[in-house]
């Protein structure tokens, strides 16, 4: 049963290998590709099964037990994490059949596709600290590979700046992670829990928790180190943007949770006054970036920013409520801005532009198109019954429950404008008569029902989420009372005997 | 009929999905209907499914007194504007359109009213506001139909927000979200505690019923077809508000803020109201405004707590709801009759459309309060329960009066001169459908109706609503005479007045027009400059965060990396330079050293690429003896071949890039950097500082135990590689082997990239 | 001290010697004029330095398996050093005759 | 440090280190100070075989044989790494430096 | 922790971010090595710097000497090192590439997603490149 | 840089530094070496046949695409790790056989495929690069 | 045949290399040694590959390169201790009578260990060697002397 940890990072890995190897043979590659993520999908749900049903799994890989080896481990965050990965994956996959062109699939789409997928997986589900930096790795070399893979001129410039800045983020990882291993010895999340909990937080810990919430934020785009972003995320194939969007800040997000829930459990003042700010400031800013832009895909990328500072309420809080809500909002956001991105898309094929004064006249030419962008950009904007909407209201509950009318006034007013972005795409692309000397262009009917079908799954899936919000919620809150439990985690991964063994008392324990 | 006919429009009626529509809410209506008799007898009909648990969420339905009253005002008035809807469009697609919009807008509307949880309740709330949005900006490739869209949408959008935040306060507060459980709930809570999400409850009231000074996307929203008008600004949404205030009177009827606020709001909105009224030439936004305004009264009524205020209330809300739709329809049809809306142009119309003739003056009468229309009895009433608000009777009596005179004067307008007086020659006159026609006509008898015999709406609908609103059983009787009394005397002063505004009604509208071109704003343009303002000042925010410079973002970046070590380092009791232990240190350690230093400051000053790279080089060197010296055999050789290939590739790359010359930031930007290298270095250094060996080895106390016995292996560190740790090195290889595949995607074209086996 | 066996002192020595080639290159390459010259002292110094050196690895050893292995390397030294000799030192070379240095020449 | 020194080998070490640490200073002034291409390859060259003479030292210090294999790698790479350096040395020529003389006593590559 | 080193590696940062910081792409990835480099020694220096003994185990034996540096840092550099090549060499090519396809090496300069001196207009060029022959744009 | 000199010196050491690489990759477990440092030396034998006689010789001379050589590695370093599943042990569990008297185990296996993971991919990389050169 | 001899050179190098000289290692070595031989097999021309049957011949080139390169090394010394006037740097071209590869290329190694001498360049109609001198006043001197010393060894071990 521990082996569902690795098939959701070895099957797409292995898969990328065959998918490189398939070359030229477009078809077999994408038929590689949409296997590896159904079957990837299976194992996640399978694993997610397990963990709501045993509680957390864990894998000492290579029968070395943690910490002196690698632990895999999932709590129910991070088999959520990786059904989400999967699910987005195979909309995604399904989507780029019709959208990566025969260039892109050609310098190796597929495979780098399959490759940044397993290193999403890899992040969700090491227990490791530094087999998470070698996780984030893969996914940051396979992204580089996509953000690049047409080699136009905005992908270039994109590329350039999201590599720059991407580079240090990873090396502050790194470096973070030295200044860690150097205060505790370890590198086993759980274990590090253990010892930093027990010791005292020394400058060198500080320094690293500090670090790891730049490396991190910065992967999550947080402000205000979120530039690179709105920099690159207009400029690749949209499938790859999509995937970007949906997966990529997640896993940044996701380690924050991580780090900060586990790694740095007794720090929680350190935890609170650091992201509280960092919150409110990136939903804000993001926001701000989005209302002036006449992108589609900039004004989606900005609100990916403002919608990480909703997930950092978790941390700016951290209550079970505030847990709970980022989890929720984390698991809402990678299907609908996923989804938004795929829609953007379409829309590009129909006015062969995503600036809004070029494109129009939509609500007539696909008024199902209007219908797919409508149920997940009115989700982003939290309007009810969607799933945005119960993870607004968490927010809220969670801002207010704690007393904190400031989160929850800016919580409420970036959703504001929210609502103003969507319908300003609705406004300009759907609504507005096509421009004059617009470049209106008739899709292919075969592609389009090719594209559309993995939007309309996103689709449903956001309503679900929305209509069935109560069992989705049971599963944040599980997650999150999971997340608020370090020793529970420790404990299973480390055993009992071990985390007895290295309780506050007895410091310098033998380890056995 | 009289002049040159021409059928417009085709029904659309006979399409299944307007049918539906239509069926849909003429059931519901029946329904209600069915449910008058147990609701007045007070078993309310209730329905709860279980819906977000871990919220305390539910899906929670109750039919009492008010909420069975605005069920048939909305799905009764549903069925003649689903049924005009279907006449006046113009082709069936659009038609159906426009029919199913309305159709979902009325359901939401009901599940609105229905609704028994604050949740539930706001869930159907942003549902009115997306489909008014959608139904507003129906007309969708003119501008103005759009921005009018928008703004409503922002306007109820925010007030929706805020709300949402008061219901989640007071769900925190009451623990429960069921409306219907809140008073009890709260009994024993300070009232001071509900303050906050009080304000923030009627912020969403009143921005959707479009209170001062949150009315102005109202009249906006007349950009809309007529149906969609008559629908939403009579019965609909914008007594959602209206309904809320009234939903919770009994939680906060007893608040200190509740009467002065709601009075004073709705006061000021209808006097207002009727101001903008008066200076319209539109019937359509003359007809707005004076929505406004009744709003604006029943805001001011709703404040109060006295029986008769609130029996005047929940009367004038059902006497509202059908003259208004009576007049709106009507006004669609003299629209789609003569093309204009203008009440300068309009006249003598009594030939042409006599039926609306009689619809019309049905509702203006009703509106004007005339007996023996409902309104002459919502009127009375109004004045009654005006002169029984305990704390400022004067206050409402007077803003009550002036505003129903404004009424009058408004009915007059929409009635006498339009229908009566000379008809210009050049008003085409096409002829409207026939139910088009009947729709407002069915509405203004029914108004009459109602005015002679009361006693159909006042005992079922009126008395049981009250009771609902008050939150305890209260007994009203609605009559067309009450003898002679002060509210009677005040009707009297009402209509002269009335009738004197309407003589004057030119000059005044002149005189209000100059005293707005002085004033040279309005709220609309208000509206504008803020949201520019807004947009300007987030643009200006972007631009300073995301100014498009690389060096830049990258300059940030590492002023924050600088902070945050610096700052975990100063965070530290113990004072760094205890930590500084200067140990002997041998010759060639300094070797390394000067090799490091030296090579990075070659690879800064460089001004020839290839200068750079050999101090790139010396780095590397430098690197090696740092890890040769410190027994890291492995890592020296590992980290000796890849400086020397990454030397190897640079060195066969950056002749085809353009120098170093080419590109040199000037002396103050150069300061800049170097501020920042040096902040980032500091930390660096002062961070490494506080790592106080030794470090904690169990770890590698065990690799050393087992590598050979367990893992066969005798160089520790490629035990851990290839055994321990062997997934980083997996993944590792994984690194390596895409960042081939993608840099070689990136440089090579795909002629040369054939299958690979 | 004094008991060290002649092993002890031919390693020691031979380290010594072949340090003080190296510093003979690095000197070398300071103090000849010009980069062709300076690398005669590069070449030759350097590998007879590491040559020497690893003939004290040897000696030290005292093992025939470490004994080759440096071989091996000083071999491998004396196969490429010449030839990263030759491409430098044609690079300059002809460098110098495309901005006709004068270099005297002699035809056979 | 000089009292530990106890027997030839571990004083030739000591003392063969630290020349090796002086001449890879000294070699780093051409590589700083060039003034050619050339030079600065030359004094990179001598830094990475003095590298073998640096492993040869460790070696024998800590009788840790087993890095030898340090030093066969450096040859390896460091020979490739010349090969690299000379070949940008005669394409630099070409791109985008253009084929005029270079200023005297800056990077130039000719022999003086 | 030795402070000659903390201060030379601080060095090292304090370059990389400078080279970082310029306008030079060629600069910026010589940044990014410097940096790879930096902290590449502080993974190695975190854990005890030992002079002297690699963590080797002589044969017939069934652990190392005393004194042998640890191991386990030494593992992770080599992996970090290995990982830091990978991403380097993308790196050079997506320089090389950018150099290539934009006729500059300024960042600033290029504009093509964003920045100062991004076009203006809707004309919407994010089509692929074609692979071959290799580029024809000689836009300045 | 294709001259006689090199040629020849290129020929003589390209298989010498095959051998060692091999010979890094199979002492890398007891003494220092490993599939890294031996697939960068194998790498360095091949780079250095590009330096001197051209990309073409030296993608001749490898015989494979240097692109399927890394795939099969990354392949082979997976499927280390998968033996260990039938057995019901974790991912990546070292499995050894001692019978053949060698130190034969799923470990030297792993380290071949990253040798050869490394070895493809560095001359992925390199001939990418000499080719645009 | 002659790939079998230095597949089993190749072996023995193997095996030194390994540390230990058993059937297992030689037969390993031997099946690498082809292995390689075999993977390069494409860059030897089909006439390229000399024989190294000369084994005493290649010893003596071998000690002569040492040889050389000793006295070189003390030359260098003195040239760096005390560099006078006697310093004449120039280059010579020296005239090729040796014809293959491997002949030439030994040749021009063995002139760049030799003292003051470095080999730069090959013409490209492989008849001249130029050669960069420190001691360049003389130059038929310094060709005679190439001449006579290494051409001679060379020619044994290749020819
Ligand atoms: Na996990
Ligand atoms: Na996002």
């Amino acid at each position: 049963m521990t082996w569902l940890l690795i098939w959701p990072i070895l099957l797409p890995l292995v898969g990328a290998v065959l998918a490189a190897l398939a070359g030229k043979r477009r078809r077999l590659s994408q038929g590689i590709v949409i296997v590896v993520c159904v079957l990837m999908t299976g194992t996640a749900v399978a694993l997610l099964a397990s963990v709501w049903e045993h509680g957390i799994l864990s894998m000492a890989v290579g029968n070395w037990a943690p910490p002196f080896g690698i632990a895999l481990a999932a709590d129910l965050l991070s088999a959520v994490l990786a059904v989400i990965t999967g699910l987005t994956g195979l909309a995604v996959a399904i989507y780029a059949v019709v959208d990566i062109d025969r260039l892109r699939a050609a310098r190796g789409y597929d495979a780098l596709f399959l490759v940044l997928l397993a290193g999403v997986n890899g992040a969700f589900l090491t227990g490791d600290l530094f087999n998470l930096y070698v996780w984030f790795e893969v996914m940051l070399i396979a992204s580089f590979g996509m953000v690049a893979l047409g080699r136009s001129r905005e992908e270039l410039d994109g590329a350039l700046r999201y590599l720059a800045l991407n580079m240090v983020a990873t090396l502050m990882f790194l470096l973070a992670i030295a200044l860690l291993f150097g205060s505790t010895g370890t590198l086993n999340m759980a274990h590090l829990h253990l010892v930093v909990a027990n010791g005292e937080a020394t400058g060198a810990v500080v320094a690293s928790a500090l670090l790891l919430a730049v490396a991190f934020g910065m992967k999550a785009a947080v402000f205000p180190l979120f530039f690179w972003l709105p920099a690159a995320y207009h400029t690749p194939a949209f499938a790859v943007s999509a995937i970007f969007a949906g997966l990529l800040t997640k896993v940044g997000v996701y380690a924050l949770l991580r780090v900060f829930t586990l790694i740095f459990s007794a720090q929680d003042d350190l935890v609170e006054a650091l992201f509280w700010p960092v919150a409110a400031a990136t939903m804000v800013f993001g926001v701000l970036g989005a209302a002036c832009q006449a992108e589609i895909r900039r004004i989606l990328s900005f609100h990916i920013v403002s919608q990480i500072g909703y997930m950092l309420i978790g941390l700016a809080l951290l209550t079970p409520i505030a847990m709970t809500a980022a989890v929720f909002y984390l698991i809402h956001h990678i299907v609908v801005k996923a989804n938004l991105f795929l829609v953007a898309g379409v829309i590009h094929r129909y006015c062969r532009t995503n600036d809004l004064a070029g494109t129009g006249g939509l609500v007539k030419r696909a008024p199902w198109l209007a219908v797919l962008f409508l149920v997940p950009a009115l989700s982003l904007a939290g309007i009810p019954p969607l799933s945005g909407f119960w993870a607004k209201l968490l927010v809220v509950q969670a801002s207010l429950d704690a007393g904190d009318l400031a989160m929850a006034g800016i919580a409420l007013v970036v959703g504001l404008f929210t609502i103003f972005s969507m319908m300003k795409i609705w406004n300009e692309a759907f609504w507005k008569a096509a421009p004059a000397d617009g470049t209106a262009a008739q899709p292919n009917r075969r592609s389009l029902q090719t594209l559309c079908f993995p939007i309309a799954m996103l689709a449903v899936l956001t309503i679900c989420v929305g209509l069935g919000a109560g069992p989705a919620l049971e599963l944040a809150e599980r997650s999150s009372a999971q997340l608020l439990d370090p020793s529970a985690y420790a404990s299973a991964i480390l055993g009992e005997t071990f985390v007895l063994a290295h309780a506050p008392e007895t410091v310098a324990g033998d380890l056995p | 009929m009289t002049v040159g006919v021409e059928q417009i429009g085709r029904p659309t009626l006979r399409d299944p999905w307007v049918l539906g529509a239509l069926g849909i809410a003429l059931a519901t209506f029946v329904f209600a209907l069915g449910q008058i008799p147990a609701v007045a007898a007070g078993a309310y009909p209730s329905l709860s499914w279980s819906w977000v648990a871990g919220l305390g969420v539910e899906f929670a339905f109750r039919l009492d007194g008010l909420a069975l009253l605005f069920v048939l005002l909305i799905a009764g008035i549903g069925v003649l504007v689903l049924a005009y809807a279907g006449a006046y469009a113009s082709a069936v697609a659009k038609g159906r359109r426009l029919c199913l919009l309305l159709a979902a807008f009325m359901v939401a509307m009901l599940g609105l009213v229905a609704a028994d949880d604050l949740i539930t309740l706001f869930v159907f709330w942003e549902a009115t506001t997306v489909i008014s949005y959608l139904l507003i900006g129906f007309d969708h490739e003119q501008a103005k139909a759009r921005r009018s869209a928008l703004q409503g949408l922002l306007i109820t959008g925010a007030g929706g927000l805020a709300m949402l935040a008061g219901f989640v306060l007071l769900g925190i507060t009451a623990e429960t979200f069921r409306i219907s459980e809140l008073p009890a709930a709260l009994a024993g809570t300070d009232m001071g505690s509900l303050t906050l999400p009080l304000c923030l409850i009627l912020a969403g009231c009143f921005t959707k019923s479009a209170q001062v000074p949150f009315h102005l996307w109202l009249p906006n929203a007349m950009a809309a077809p007529t149906p969609v008008s008559a629908y939403l600004h009579s019965a609909t949404m914008v007594k959602a508000g209206i309904y809320l205030l009234a939903r919770l009177h009994p939680t906060f009827g007893a608040h200190e803020i509740w009467f002065p606020v709601l009075t004073t709001v709705g006061a000021a909105t209808a006097l207002w109201a009727s101001i903008q009224a008066l200076r319209q030439s539109d019937l359509k936004l003359m007809l707005a405004h004076t929505t406004v305004m009744a709003l604006g009264t029943l805001t001011m009524f709703l404040g109060s707590s006295a029986p008769v205020a609130i029996a005047a209330a929940v009367t004038f809300i059902l006497v509202h709801a059908l003259y208004k739709a009576t007049l709106f329809l009507a006004v669609g049809v003299i629209d789609t009759h003569t093309g204009t809306r203008d009440r300068g142009v309009l006249a003598g119309l009594r030939a042409s459309l006599p039926v609306t003739a009689v619809a019309v003056f049905a509702g203006a009468f009703s509106m004007a309060g005339f007996p023996p229309f409902l309104g002459f009895i919502g009127k009375e009433l109004k004045y009654e329960g005006a002169l029984a608000i305990a704390q400022e009777p004067g206050l409402v009596v007077a803003a009550a009066v002036l505003a129903n005179a404004m009424m009058v004067a408004v009915a007059m307008v929409v009635s006498l001169r339009t229908f009566l007086g000379e008809r210009p020659g050049s008003l085409p006159a096409r002829v409207p459908p026939r139910l088009m026609v009947a729709a407002p006509l069915a509405l203004g008898v029914l108004g009459l109706l109602f005015g002679l015999l009361p006693s159909i709406v006042g005992n079922p609908l009126v008395q049981p609503a009250v009771t609902s609103v008050l939150g305890e059983p209260a007994t009203i009787k609605l009559a067309l005479w009450h003898g002679i009394n002060v509210p009677l005397m005040l009707s009297i002063v009402t209509v002269a007045l009335g009738v004197a505004i309407y003589w004057g009604l030119d000059r005044i509208t002149a005189g209000l027009d100059s005293i707005g071109a002085t004033l040279g704003w309005n709220g609309d343009r208000i509206y504008d400059v803020v949201l520019a303002a807004t947009l300007s000042g987030a643009g200006r925010v972007t631009a300073l965060l995301q100014h498009g410079r690389l060096p830049l973002y990258v300059a940030v970046t590492f002023v924050v990396v600088g902070a945050s070590l610096i700052a975990g380092a100063v965070m530290d009791d113990a004072a760094v330079w205890a930590l500084v232990e200067i140990e002997p240190i041998e010759p060639w350690e300094i070797g390394s050293l000067i090799l490091l230093v030296v090579g990075a400051g070659l690879a800064v000053v460089g001004r020839r690429r290839l200068t750079a790279l050999s101090g790139l080089a010396a780095i590397g060197v430098g690197t090696t003896l740092v890890f040769l010296m410190h027994g890291a055999v492995d890592v020296a050789v590992t980290q000796f071949m890849v400086e020397a290939l990454i030397v190897i590739l640079v060195a066969a790359v950056i002749p085809k890039i353009p120098p170093f010359e080419a590109v040199r930031s000037t002396r103050p930007v150069r300061l800049l950097r170097a501020g920042v290298a040096a902040f980032v270095g500091l930390g660096v250094t002062l961070a490494l500082l506080r790592l106080a060996p030794p470090v904690d080895r169990k770890i590698t106390a065990f690799y050393e135990a087992t590598s050979v016995p367990e893992a066969f292996g005798r160089n520790i560190v490629n035990v851990i590689l290839v055994d321990f740790r062997a997934l980083d090195t997996f993944g590792e290889v994984a690194v390596v082997v895409i960042a081939a595949l993608a840099a070689f995607a990136l440089l090579r074209g795909r002629r040369n990239s054939r299958g690979l086996s | 001290m004094l008991e060290a066996s002649i092993v002890d002192w031919m390693t020691g020595g031979l380290l010594v010697l072949g340090s003080l080639f190296f510093l003979v290159a690095a000197v070398g390459i300071i103090r000849l004029p010009d980069p062709l010259t300076r690398m005669h002292a590069a070449t030759k110094a350097g590998t007879l330095g590491a040559g020497l050196m690893l003939l004290a690895v040897c000696f030290a050893a005292g093992d025939g398996a470490v004994s080759v292995r440096a071989a091996a390397i000083f071999l491998f030294l004396l196969v490429t050093a010449p030839v990263g000799a030759h491409v430098i030192g044609r690079t300059v070379w002809n460098r110098g005759r495309a901005y006709r240095i004068l270099v005297r020449r002699q035809i056979s | 440090m000089i009292e530990t020194l106890s027997s030839p080998v571990a004083i030739g070490s000591f003392f063969a280190g630290s020349v090796l640490a002086v001449s890879a200073v000294i070699a780093l002034y051409r590589v700083v100070f060039g003034p050619a291409p050339a030079d600065r390859v030359i004094a990179i060259d001598v830094l990475t075989v003095l590298l073998v003479g640096l492993v040869a030292v460790v070696a024998v210090t800590h009788s840790v044989f087993a890095i030898l294999d340090v030093a066969l790698a450096v040859a390896i790479l460091a020979f490739l790494a010349t090969i690299g350096f000379a070949r940008y040395l005669q394409r630099s020529q070409q791109a985008f430096e253009g084929d005029s003389p270079p200023a005297r006593g800056t990077d130039s590559g000719g022999t003086s | 922790m030795e402070p000659f080193l903390a201060v030379a590696i601080g060095l090292l940062v304090a370059v990389a971010a400078y080279l970082m910081t310029d306008r030079h792409m060629v600069r910026i990835l010589f940044g990014i090595a410097v940096l790879g480099t930096a902290v590449n020694l502080i993974v190695f220096v975190s854990g005890d710097v030992t002079r002297g003994l690699p963590p080797l185990i002589s044969t017939g034996v069934f652990g190392p000497d005393q004194g042998v540096a640890n191991a386990l840092p030494q593992a992770l550099v080599l992996t970090a090192i290995v990982i830091g090549f990978g991403l380097f060499s993308f790196a050079l090519a997506l320089v090389f590439k950018v150099a290539q396809r934009f006729q500059t090496a300024d960042v600033n300069a290029i504009g093509a997603a964003e920045g100062p001196f991004q076009r203006s207009g809707r004309a919407d060029t994010r089509t692929p490149e074609p692979d071959a022959p290799v580029d024809q744009e000689r836009a300045a | 840089m294709s001259t006689l000199i090199l040629r020849t010196a290129s020929r003589m050491l390209t298989a010498l530094l095959l051998l060692v690489s091999v010979y890094l990759l199979w002492r890398g477990h007891n003494e220092p070496g490993g599939g890294f440092v031996g697939g960068l030396t194998a790498a360095a034998a091949f780079i250095l046949v590009a330096m001197a006689e051209g990309w073409r010789v030296a993608r001749r001379a490898l015989g494979v695409d240097a692109r399927l050589l890394a795939l099969i590695g990354l392949a082979i370093a997976a499927v280390a790790g998968l033996l260990a599943g039938p057995l019901g042990l974790p991912f990546l569990t070292g499995l050894w056989w001692k019978e053949a008297g060698l130190p034969l185990g799923t470990p030297l296996l792993f380290d071949i495929g990253v040798y050869l993971a490394v070895m493809g991919s560095v001359l992925t990389i390199a001939f990418a690069v000499e080719r645009e050169v | 045949m002659r790939v079998v001899l230095l597949a089993a050179v190749l072996a023995m190098a193997w095996s030194a290399l390994m540390g230990q000289v058993t059937t297992t290692t030689l037969a390993v070595g031997f099946g690498l040694g082809l292995l390689s031989l075999w993977i390069v097999a494409p860059l030897f021309g089909p006439k390229g590959r000399r024989d190294l049957r000369r084994l005493p011949a290649a010893v003596h080139l071998m000690l002569l390169f040492i040889y050389e390169l000793v006295v070189s090394g003390f030359r260098v010394a003195w040239d760096v201790i005390a560099p006078g006037s006697k310093i004449v740097p120039g280059v010579v071209e020296v005239p090729l009578d040796l014809e293959s590869d491997v002949e030439i290329t030994l040749l021009a190694n063995l002139i760049s260990l030799t003292p003051g001498t470095l080999s730069l360049d090959v013409s490209d109609d492989r008849r001249t060697l130029y050669v960069h001198s420190m001691y360049s006043d003389d130059p038929q001197e310094l060709v005679d002397d190439i001449k006579n010393t290494f051409e001679k060894p060379i020619r044994e071990v290749c020819g």
